[in-house]
């Protein structure tokens, strides 16, 4: 029978892998280790990180390898980006995207840069975990979707992972990347579960993926909104339309070719992003189709995003706020 | 003891209920009746308490993801502050905030806040409005000690020393950042002594009594509304809950929070000395606990019937025009 | 003879308007004052900024409301933030836009939000002055165009004039409006010059303006590309094709029905933008197409913008960088 | 005097070069040669060559926007330095970098930095590659009074003092920001101070000195390599030029360089130490004077000379791969 996991053990699972086969994989970041290391009062491992993603790591690999920072994001990213310039490949845990507020410049100005100005001579192997999203009820400043920001950046890749197994190809193949990776953890799948692969193997960076073959819409989503859009793609397949379901996976490098033969297959697409509209991966989607995919569209192509707004905390509100299925089929209805 | 009666039981209702609101919370996480992340207050009464005594409705905090404690001393409306944590259309910020953004500016409440030491600029900028208005207020940051290793809180710190504005930073020394002990990231045995790079007066607090808050404060806010600029107090505290609720609490020793109710506990030891100095009785004490038990079954009550928001409170109030 | 001006001259009257009119506007920023008020040593103004576009402030109107700032950008605009929402009206200076890497908290996750968090009980009527894009030879991090980061994120409004007259009435509205925008000055305009009308007015955020009518093609541009667009439309007359050419001049609130309106005349639209394109206004107006005005369309959507790599020092690459008329032209033609 | 002659004469010909450099640069902005915006080092030469003389290239140091004399000192190639200000595909970075990002880290230069206070993380994060590879190295973080009240500097100290990293951070206290006198910003008289919010130990140096320089970083630096943990060192100095080349320097009065110059030029004080000790003689410093002259001629000449980038650079370097 395969082998089940949550998202997170996946994650847990490829951190524990980079670290065993090269040692100069550090993690730093908040609570990582959570405390650890006070034998004497029985308080060996503690939390693992936030959401538990770094357990038994400390334990397994020690103070060195494992290091619980200060609350100081834009420093110990920093930190990060020169022990990855000097010949470590640090993993950094950004516990929520949001706190790019306090953290952007060892990320925009000196991580994605470093290597450009210092005329190819640099390294960055450096790969920056984070949660985003909403969906735990967190509010405005523990919710956004954020990674618009890191794509838009020139030296910088972003990917983001739907499903256990790609979480765990996909982390292995960021910390083995010699360029600075951001890595987003859609928080509300970290607790949802999916077969995982045995051992080591990695998801290459820059590949979409089909997940439900379709002909006469493509439904695209990255993260959480590829469920959204498989659910979708089911109540649409009760109305008999056969929609196509393309997860992202990667969004800097863009698999702009995987988009092109979706777009030439169904005529029509439809991007759904956790993010608010405006300088979105969506936007990017549709830029794309409307340029070299232009000869394919047989219909306006619609984004099905999170509106203009901060992501509110009442359950009732952000569960509208929150792009669904059934938003999708109303765009896709609108469509014909 | 130069506190009037009535001032003392202010003090106490205000501790007591600072401790209800918390304990209630806990109970209704627990039942699942309450979404989202609670951060507690409850052991850390007396700074907020003793800072806030001295306040007035002009006068500005700024808080943090741990806000409750703050909200309350500040004389923000209990049941709108249960309504807002039930996400009604009722509560204070329309249910929009949550635990970690509820604010109050008519009472000066410039906001709980999710972001680790993002507060304290806020605050030294409302101490900036206060001096060029020259309105008699001051603004109070409150903070953890984990913020004060973020930039913002050194940024800001020397910003108000150089500008010399009525600002107080409040450390709340709790022993914790999350998980992770004070000393594993902060290598000052006291936080106070960071207040020397912005050669800033400062003090170290027992934040547990609430008179030791209330004169230190009181000091530094004086010399703030007569122009002497900023100071730095560390209050050393506890948490009772972990840090929200339902902290697995792996990161200390089981007994540890035991023994600190058991030989400091805030709302102990201001029943004890205000007894023993003849100030108060205990039955008037016992009397506030049960008013304030029954304003927070109110608050519960009321809460639970308010109305949703509805789906048109999505896009409202993002802009105030346009 | 009707009044010449340079952009930073018609900034710096703007302000002094702004001031006058209003004693809760404060400004403060790194070398506004610059110094001065040191009387005995001779030195009362000093800078003005490092453009100079707040010079004979600080001597009109004294230290108490021209501050210099330390160097902590992410302080002084959490400053600013907390004075504009207790009652100052703030106009704070980033000297260059590349520091919202060590800024970024106070716009994204405070100014943004705590009108919606606080359930619309605060406003926040800050202006953050910055100055973007490339051309000044300052390389990769003190040369981009950041836009992109402030667009997304609700709650901000962005705003980018292209000529002195609508940067002195696009700022006063700015200042006055009761939202926290971000004011972006394209480096490359700062010393050149245009007419601007004596006295107090505002251009209303929102609108964008044609600055060119024409009928086979539009070009949309934004501060320094509005006059690539212009210098292309030029070309593309001797050429026999007639340009039309709008101006965004607010990125958000987005002009939207003016981009349908001039696609709708013409049919084939270019988008030329400084920024890199992913995630960008371009990525924005191309989806605006396709979505809203996937009727007009007669041609792909295409988008010349600066290539996805940092801004190279060299004056040759940076040259090379920069989008230009060439290219436009370029892609007019391509459409055809 | 405990340095030998060749120490010394190494370390004035490191000095006379930086000088020589920046006064180079400044005749090309003038002579409208060079594009951008140049800070020049001239004045504050004894803090680099100071620092760096007990450095190797496996010790890594990172610069600020003010970092002709950091790279110099740190042994990188000044043909390629020369070519990279001209925007050459010889320079040391290409063309791509510039004044402010110059790097070699074969050399161990970890960049020139645009970022106010940026360096210091990065400076950082190398120390934590020595210490965690065991190699012996050392991290040098070079940066200005005003970087001192960045965010960064707070958070990167902090965490060097938690991780007892094998970093030395070096304020060059030149008196100024931008236009901005230090003492506006500022309020510590002596921002070595800022140390005791990390226990951290510090110095204040005479950064005119070389031989003050050399005693208090030789400390500090070996203290690190030992496992004692970073330093703070705080040098007074000071930049002749001004902030840029094309300062308009209304900011301070006229005679002030020219004041600094006749007392405490750090190349005279140099000269003057080492002839009364008797280790070197003037003939030899005036023949490293000329040999330095030739060799910054020669740079120019083949920098001007050297073939410019082309279009496919534009896009080259960006990634490793993909
Ligand atoms: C910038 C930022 N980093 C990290 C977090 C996650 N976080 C929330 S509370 C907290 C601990 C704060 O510790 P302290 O300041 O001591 O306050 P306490 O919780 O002890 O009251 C952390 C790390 C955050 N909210 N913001
Ligand atoms: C984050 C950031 N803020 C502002 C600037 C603009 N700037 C460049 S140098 C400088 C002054 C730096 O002063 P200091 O640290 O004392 O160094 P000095 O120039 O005196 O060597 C400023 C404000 C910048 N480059 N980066
Ligand atoms: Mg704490
Ligand atoms: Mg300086």
């Amino acid at each position: 029978m395969p082998r089940q996991m949550l998202f997170v053990q996946a994650i847990n699972e490829a951190l524990h892998i980079a670290m065993q086969t090269d040692p100069d994989v550090i993690l730093l970041g908040e609570d990582i280790a959570g405390g650890g290391g006070r034998k004497e009062q029985g308080i060996e491992e503690a939390w693992g990180g936030i959401m538990g993603a770094t357990k038994g790591l400390y334990k397994a690999f020690g103070p060195e390898r494992v290091l619980d920072t200060p609350i100081s994001e834009m420093g110990f990213l920093g930190v990060a980006v020169g022990a990855a310039a000097t010949g470590l490949r640090p993993v950094a845990e950004l516990m929520f995207m949001d706190f790019l507020g306090v953290s952007l410049d060892p990320l925009l100005n000196q991580a994605a840069k470093l290597r450009y100005m210092f005329g190819g001579k640099a390294r960055v192997p450096l790969t920056v975990r984070t949660s985003s999203g909403a969906g735990l009820r967190s509010a405005a400043q523990h919710s956004q979707t954020l990674y618009g920001i890191t794509i838009a950046i020139p030296g910088l890749k972003t990917v983001c992972p739907s499903t256990p197994a790609d979480a765990k190809g996909l982390l292995l193949a960021s910390i083995r990347d010699d360029d600075p990776v951001v890595f987003c953890e859609p928080k509300s799948l970290m607790f949802t579960g999916g077969e995982v692969p045995e051992g080591d193997y990695t998801v290459p960076l820059g590949e979409a993926a089909v997940v439900r073959e379709g002909s006469d819409v493509s439904l695209v989503g990255v993260g959480k909104t590829v469920h959204i859009a498989l659910e979708a793609a089911e109540a649409l397949a009760a109305d008999g339309t056969s929609a196509e379901v393309l997860d992202l996976r990667s969004l800097q490098p863009l698999d702009e070719e995987a988009i092109l033969a979706t777009l030439a297959k169904t005529g029509r697409l439809v991007v759904i992003d956790e993010a608010p509209p405006r300088c979105s991966i969506a936007s990017d989607v549709a830029a794309l189709c409307v340029d070299r995919g232009f000869d394919s569209l047989n219909a306006p192509v619609k984004r099905v995003t999170a509106p203009h707004a901060p992501v509110p905390f009442s359950p009732t509100l952000e569960d509208l706020f929150v792009p669904s299925a059934q938003h999708v089929v109303a765009a896709v209805r609108s469509m014909s | 003891m130069d506190l009037s009666r009535d001032a003392l039981l202010d003090a106490y209702r205000q501790m007591r209920t600072i401790r209800g609101f918390e304990e209630k919370l806990a109970e209704l996480v627990t039942a699942g009746k309450l979404a989202g992340f609670l951060h507690l207050y409850a052991g850390e009464e007396a700074v907020a308490v003793g800072v806030c005594s001295h306040l007035s409705d002009r006068d500005i905090v700024t808080s943090t993801h741990r806000g409750h404690g703050h909200c309350i001393a500040k004389g923000v409306d209990v049941r709108g502050m249960m309504a807002e944590l039930f996400g009604r259309s009722t509560g204070i910020c329309k249910g929009k905030g949550g635990s970690m953004h509820i604010a109050d500016l008519d009472r000066g409440m410039l906001g709980a806040n999710g972001i680790v030491g993002a507060g304290i600029p806020l605050a030294t900028g409302a101490a900036l409005t206060a001096k060029l208005k020259r309105n008699g207020g001051v603004a109070v940051a409150f903070f953890g000690d984990g913020a004060t290793n973020q930039g913002q809180f050194h940024e800001a710190l020397n910003i108000a020393a150089v500008w010399c504005l009525p600002a107080i930073y409040v450390v709340e020394n709790n022993g914790y950042g999350e998980a992770t002990p004070t000393e594993f990231v902060t290598p000052v045995k006291d936080i106070a002594e960071r207040a020397a790079s912005y050669a800033m007066p400062s003090a170290v607090v027992d934040g547990m009594d609430f008179f030791d808050v209330r004169a230190k404060a009181g000091e530094a806010i004086a010399r703030a509304r007569e122009g002497g600029g900023p100071t730095l107090l560390e209050c050393k505290t506890y948490r009772y809950y972990g840090h929200y609720v339902g902290d697995p609490l792996t990161y200390r020793r089981k007994e540890e929070a035991e023994e600190v109710r058991q030989l400091r506990d805030p709302l102990d030891l201001l029943e004890r000395r205000a007894v023993e100095a003849g100030v108060v009785d205990a039955d008037a004490l016992r009397a506030i606990d049960g008013e304030v038990a029954a304003e927070l079954e109110a608050a519960v009550a009321w809460a639970e019937q308010s109305p949703l928001p509805t789906a048109d409170d999505v896009l409202r109030d993002v802009y105030v025009s346009g």
